[in-house]
């Protein structure tokens, strides 16, 4: 065996969170002899566009498949064909309701977001409204990251209300207009959390072109935001660690089909930084440009 | 005297900034060919739509055997036994032939179209009407002439009590026009009654039986036609006599050549056409239907294909491979089919005027003189006597006749040194025919190289110097200006043996 | 869209209709060509079956918009119209919990009264196509995400409900052949849509609309009527669309479906169809939804970046339409 | 598409030209009238100047479509276009260090280059203009994201880049009015199109194209050169919506602009421009794009939920073209 090829599936293609997934995973390539296709579709509803670039993945026959699942469900056949056909499955960034994939390696968003709130409610003094622009109203991590936001706060900071929460498809620009709208609607408004990076650039943005003075904290990182964040204009962000997903991935592609157990999960964490500490080696590791 | 079935009574009518009917009467009886005559724009097509359900009047009523009636739309029309060809060709292109004319009553079994039916019905329409024309082809691929048949044949289809027709010979040669009072004839010994619009003054004489004038929207007179004289009926349109010219065939021996075609040739279209038009010569291209004469004249222009030949312009070879070649050439083209090849319809007067020597009026930075454009349009509007209430307004709201005039506008701006006229008095009133025609030999006075192709032998005799005959995509002879009618007619149906063997005569000597 | 004239025709000798008629593959099966022998996975069984169900949804959809286009209107909302009526399905069979047969019926007909009431915004409030249906496109996909409050509806307690499209009707009698229901249900609605075209006083009216909707008028037709029904039965096979989709994925996801109609048009439109209206047909219109499907395919089997696969889809668009022009030009 | 002839028509007395010209704005206004009367946040300075830039970028693409659906054809390739042009920006400022005004001509060049191509596609290869511009979309989004390494491409080498948007020339002159430049350049750029559209033979072109190319061509015309100059200067404002966007973002994102064309070509359509050319206004479309603009941002501002958003916005504007319609009958 010369060298593995391992087919990677994930929801998206184009964002920097999922190229940072794409560079952990050649990464991995390299060190564990595996040539990697790394693959997405256009949005991350498209949850048939998904199934067919699984359906043509496994018409290649690659000897590991990593999948990072779109809909909890709807691959479930797809993996059953391929589970039959004796090609491993490692599910990445959110899991597949079956024990076909032989690990998982994923951040647990909800908490993510969760640390986000406690740091906005921290920021503006415990008390006041604050709003969410995130990325997509039904994807998993849309939903997962807008419902640990809006519960934390519900649950742990009753003085702080979310006043809206807004969705721009991660889309910079349509999130600067909908940012410049809360803001403009709401004067008294005290922070604003930006859900991917797209969305926390958007929200910055916003911002700036109001000179408000609003308090933003983000998600992800790449170096838009990673830039804002050393400048102050956001107040900090929560990353997770797609380089980290990604080489996660392929390393225990490689172990299953070398014939070694692998972790039912692989936690791969995730990071509040802000001006402060993100010089810091360990945050320094898990950002991405 | 016999009831009538159909009266109009004081119908106005008005479209933005237009007046096209102001009191205007018409009547109709069973069995009776009833024509309709005004100058271009003076409201015919108007009244007729407002008969047949498309527009809606503004005053006046309308009787149907004595009983006053409504009607909304085409179909009602239609339900009341009233049935019209349109001056514009109103047909589904893409459909075929049997399709357009059943449009909306086709056979059915079992809920299922019965195409068999249907191109059956088809043909029997078509052998009824003497027409050899196949029912599955579709309307795109017609000559005008063809269309303007289909057309017939489904008007026909209808069985109606009122028939109108709208200009059906504008585009018709002889042969089928004698086909067309033909047929009339049966309809009208079946008690239908028939509007007859048209401008072609000696057809009124042949098929109808009483005329009907107007003038700039309003009720003129009626006059029967068999004791009426041409005369009396063009006064009453044009509100003055005409002066009718005779032919004079000037001396151009000696004039230059201006456009010479040698070995024109496309497939089974164009065979082996060779002519040459001299300075100051109106060359009168003549033959039936289906002859060969439009594509000759496209082909010349550039705007289709060729599979070889050679033209020569002032002496001088010109690859002319698209209507620009043709244009920057100095040839013009006015086509026989001004609403899909002359008018850019959504466009002004003005703007249609200009369209063929736009780059004349560009100045500095591409920018447009339209005082300059103004000016001209006006000028050829005065000229032409089109019909319009200003140089602004959209061509397609003109009458037929006027739209032509329009196109002939832009050609004559243009100012081509060799100038083809297909069709040039389709839809034209005889008043502005007349001017069109001093106009071509002031042209060709002026020294200009003419080309006039025309279905109607008094036109192609009247204004031609010399006459090419065309049969079946071969030229089978010249004749002299005013040679006969008989002449004409032979040469236009000389078949293919006869003229193989004329060509080798022409070889041999 | 202007219609460009070519005036221009060829009196060569004619070659036979019946090669003629292949021909209008020839896009398609240079494709195919090019693939089979760069790879050897792509003429595999279980690849063609992937290509041909990936071909369903769209397919289908395409066909909805082919009635649409040859009347010389537009329909962008085939996409959320698909997942409205997913959405709709999930409502009855998963919310209220109503047997297979009324959720079918039931999305459907959902299709078709929104398809309806596009219809009559066009022809009777002569909305231009482009509008009402963007206008419907927005409505739907808002409505979805209100109806199902913004998450996927899954269909697990009708158990039933994913054979629709992923059981095999052919598979359980050949076992070698799993042809998958859903590309059986493309080809019975191209059939059938096919039948309406050319047989029906429908089909016959939806060309005519398109090739001069003023001389309908004028030969006393209703057009408004035959308009509508028009759309109305674009939107029942949108229905069926949705259908097609909930049942591969299990689920009705009412995020889903904007974007879908640019593929489904540009399939009619490399089929051949013109945007113009007055002419097309169903089979080019599946040869345009296979040459999508089967470039999307071969391309990822080639392991072709994702960046040049957009690239190379791009320029071989424009190569197979562009192919088929001259085909015809030779005509 | 049909035009839809209304030979019934009223002849009650006319009203003014002015007052009409005013009435078209009808849509637009009665909107701003209920969003003002519904929040007294809408109509302070800073949410007018929100609204004006967040119309800056769809604006001007939608000019760019309105020149090229004007003579008939449709372009797809405006979103990516676009994009392309921002990334070329980048290519040129960031990563080859040159100045400023190289990037700006570099970037409209750009776009020119692109539309230049797409019309030899159209005029001389005679694809249809929908699949023509989709294949560049295609193609030019594929190419971004490989010229840019799937990466943004940061300005902050380029300190002025930022000051083409959002700076404000008015702004520094009257404080009170900071109007960014980018509102500054939707507007010249629509006075520059809305100019050579009236007076120049390139838009008399342009309209006579749309209204019968080949009466046009058969005038002797020059048909492919206009129309290849038509899709040209499409292109290079594109490349003008290439620099707003990425001197707004501070950086030329490889991955944005598809769907971009839809708002763009919505705005066409609303602003009064038939789809199936020979007429439209480039006022029309600045008001389409404005409805767009003042519909999201109103309905923002009054925290409608996104889901109603959507079907709010779909419904508005069916009923703005209807409004206008209505208008037009009654003129
Ligand atoms: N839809 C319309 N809108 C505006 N003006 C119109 C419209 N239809 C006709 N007109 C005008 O009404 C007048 C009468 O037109 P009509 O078509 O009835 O003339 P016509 O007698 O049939 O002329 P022709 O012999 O040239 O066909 C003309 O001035 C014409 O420009
Ligand atoms: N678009 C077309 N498609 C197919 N055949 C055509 C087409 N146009 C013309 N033809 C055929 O070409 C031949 C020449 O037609 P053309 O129109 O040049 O004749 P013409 O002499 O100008 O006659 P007229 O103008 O009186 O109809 C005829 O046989 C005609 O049927
Ligand atoms: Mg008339
Ligand atoms: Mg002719």
């Amino acid at each position: 065996q010369d060298k593995y090829d391992i087919a990677m599936i994930c929801k998206g293609f184009q964002h920097q969170f999922w190229q940072a997934v794409k560079a952990g995973a050649e990464k991995a390539g390299a060190e564990f002899g595996a040539t990697i296709t790394f693959e997405g579709p256009e949005t991350e509803s498209q949850v048939d566009r998904q199934m067919d670039m699984l359906a043509a993945a496994l018409s290649r026959g690659p000897d590991a498949i990593g999948f990072a699942a779109l809909d909890s469900q709807a691959a479930i056949p797809l993996l059953q064909q391929a589970s039959a056909a004796g090609i491993p499955i490692i599910a990445f960034d959110s899991g597949v309701d079956s024990d076909i994939p032989l690990s998982t390696a994923t951040t647990d968003n909800v908490a993510a977001a969760a640390l986000a709130a406690d740091k906005m409610a921290e920021l503006i003094g415990n008390s006041g409204k604050i709003a969410v622009v995130a990325h997509d109203q039904t994807s998993r991590t849309g939903i997962d990251r807008v419902e640990g936001f809006t519960n934390r706060i519900k649950e742990a900071h009753p003085n702080v209300e979310v006043v809206t929460v807004q969705y721009g498809a991660g889309d910079q620009l349509a999130s600067t207009e909908i940012t410049k709208s809360i803001l403009l609607a709401n004067p008294d408004l005290k922070g604003i959390f930006g859900a991917n990076e797209g969305s926390a650039i958007g929200v910055a943005n916003g911002k700036q072109e109001l000179n408000s003075n609003v308090v933003v904290i983000g998600f992800d990182s790449g170096a838009a935001q990673k830039a804002m964040v050393a400048s102050g204009l956001m107040n900090g962000s929560i990353t997770q660690n797609p380089v980290g997903i990604g080489y996660e991935t392929v390393k225990a592609a490689v172990a299953a089909l070398k014939g070694e157990t692998v972790p039912k999960i692989v936690d791969t964490g995730f990071y509040y930084y802000d001006a402060a500490n993100m010089n810091d080696p360990e945050i320094a590791a898990v950002l991405y440009d | 005297m016999t009831t009538n079935l159909v009266e109009m009574v004081d119908i106005d009518k008005s479209f933005p900034g237009v007046r096209a009917l102001a009191k205007a009467h018409f009547e109709l009886k069973p069995g009776e060919v009833h024509a309709l005559m005004g100058e271009n724009g003076a409201g015919k097509s108007t009244l007729m739509k407002i008969l047949s359900g498309v527009y809606a009047r503004d005053a006046g009523d309308i009787r149907l055997d004595g009983q006053n009636v409504e009607i909304a739309s085409p179909r009602q029309a239609q339900d009341l036994g009233i049935g019209i060809i349109h001056q514009e060709l109103a047909l589904m292109r893409d459909l075929t032939v049997a399709q357009n004319i059943f449009i909306g009553r086709e056979p059915r079994r079992f809920g299922i179209l019965d195409e068999g039916q249907l191109n059956r019905d088809a043909a029997a329409i078509f052998a009824s009407m003497n027409l050899a024309l196949e029912p599955t082809v579709r309307v795109e691929t017609l000559t005008i002439a063809k269309q303007q048949m289909v057309e017939i044949a489904k008007a026909l289809s209808y069985r109606s009590r009122v028939l109108i027709m709208d200009e059906p010979t504008a585009a018709l040669n002889d042969a089928e026009i004698a086909e067309l009072f033909a047929i009339i004839n049966r309809l009208k010994a079946e008690g239908v009654g028939v509007v007859y619009i048209s401008h072609k003054m000696d057809e009124i004489k042949r098929i109808s039986d009483r005329v009907t004038i107007m003038r700039d929207g309003e009720y003129v007179g009626t006059v029967p036609a068999a004791d009426t004289p041409i005369e009396t009926i063009i006064s009453m349109m044009v509100g003055r006599t005409l002066s009718g010219d005779t032919l004079v065939v000037p001396d151009t021996s000696a004039a230059p050549i201006a456009l010479e075609v040698r070995n024109l040739n496309r497939g089974r279209e164009i065979r082996d056409v060779s002519f040459a038009v001299r300075k100051g010569e109106i060359l009168g291209f003549a033959g039936l239907m289906g002859a060969g004469r439009t594509e000759v004249a496209r082909a010349v222009f550039g705007a289709d294909r060729r599979d070889g030949g050679e033209i020569l312009v002032h002496g001088q070879p010109i690859a002319i491979t698209s209507p620009k070649d043709a244009v920057d050439a100095g040839i013009g083209y006015l086509s026989e089919d001004r609403k899909h090849f002359g008018l850019a319809t959504g466009l002004d007067v003005r703007n249609n005027i200009a369209l063929a020597s736009l780059d004349r009026f560009t100045g500095l930075g591409g920018i447009l003189d339209e005082a300059g454009m103004e000016q001209k349009a006006v000028g050829y509007i005065r000229q032409l006597a089109i019909k319009t209430p200003s140089d602004v307004q959209e061509a397609r709201l003109l009458s037929g006749g006027n739209q032509q005039k329009v196109v002939i506008a832009k050609w004559l701006l243009r100012d081509c040194d060799i100038l083809i006229f297909d069709e040039p008095t389709r839809g034209i009133d005889v008043g502005a025919k007349s001017e069109i025609y001093k106009l071509l030999n002031a042209l060709a006075g002026q020294g200009k190289a003419i080309i006039v192709i025309s279905s109607e032998l008094p036109e192609v005799l009247r204004l031609s110097h010399r006459i090419a005959v065309m049969c079946e995509g071969r030229l089978t002879g010249f004749l002299p200006g005013g040679a006969s009618q008989q002449d004409i007619m032979r040469l236009a149906t000389l078949r293919p043996s006869a003229v193989a063997e004329q060509s080798i005569e022409r070889r041999s000597t | 869209m202007t219609d460009t004239a070519a005036p221009a025709q060829n009196t060569g000798p004619r070659i036979s209709g019946a090669f003629h008629r292949l021909l209008a593959f020839s896009g398609l099966i240079a494709l195919v060509v090019v693939f089979s022998l760069a790879s050897p996975n792509f003429m595999q069984t279980q690849n063609v079956l992937a290509i041909l169900q990936a071909t369903s949804v769209n397919g289908v959809l395409a066909i909805a918009a082919t009635l649409v286009i040859i009347t010389g209107g537009i329909d962008l909302s085939v996409g959320t119209l698909m997942t409205f009526c997913a959405v709709i399905a999930g409502v009855l069979l998963t919310y209220l919990g109503l047997p297979l047969p009324v959720g079918v019926v039931g999305a459907i007909l959902a299709g078709v009264c929104c398809g309806l009431v596009s219809g009559v915004v066009v022809a009777k409030l002569k909305v231009p196509p482009f509008i009402a249906t963007l206008g419907m496109m927005l409505i739907l996909k808002g409505l979805s995400l209100v109806i199902s409050s913004t998450k996927p509806i899954y269909f697990n307690d009708t158990p039933g409900f994913t054979q629709i499209s992923s059981g095999s009707i052919v598979g359980s009698i050949f076992p070698a052949l799993p042809i998958p229901n859903g590309v059986l249900i493309l080809f019975g609605v191209a059939l059938l849509a096919a039948f309406v075209l050319t047989k029906t006083a429908l089909g016959r009216y939806t060309f005519a609309l398109g090739s001069n909707e003023e001389a309908v008028r004028l030969s006393g037709v209703n057009v408004d009527r035959w308009k509508i029904a028009v759309y109305a039965a674009a939107g029942g096979i949108c229905g069926v669309a949705g259908l097609l989709i909930a049942s591969r994925l299990n689920s009705a996801q009412p995020a889903l479906g904007q974007g879908y109609e640019l593929d489904a048009i540009a399939a009619v439109v490399i089929g051949g169809t013109s945007l113009a209206g007055g002419r097309g047909t169903i089979l080019g219109t599946l040869i345009g939804a296979l040459i999508i499907s089967v470039l999307a395919n071969g391309l990822r089997i080639l392991s072709v970046p994702q960046e040049w696969q957009t690239v190379v889809t791009g320029a071989i668009i424009i190569l197979a339409v562009y192919a088929d022009i001259l085909r015809r030009r030779s005509l």
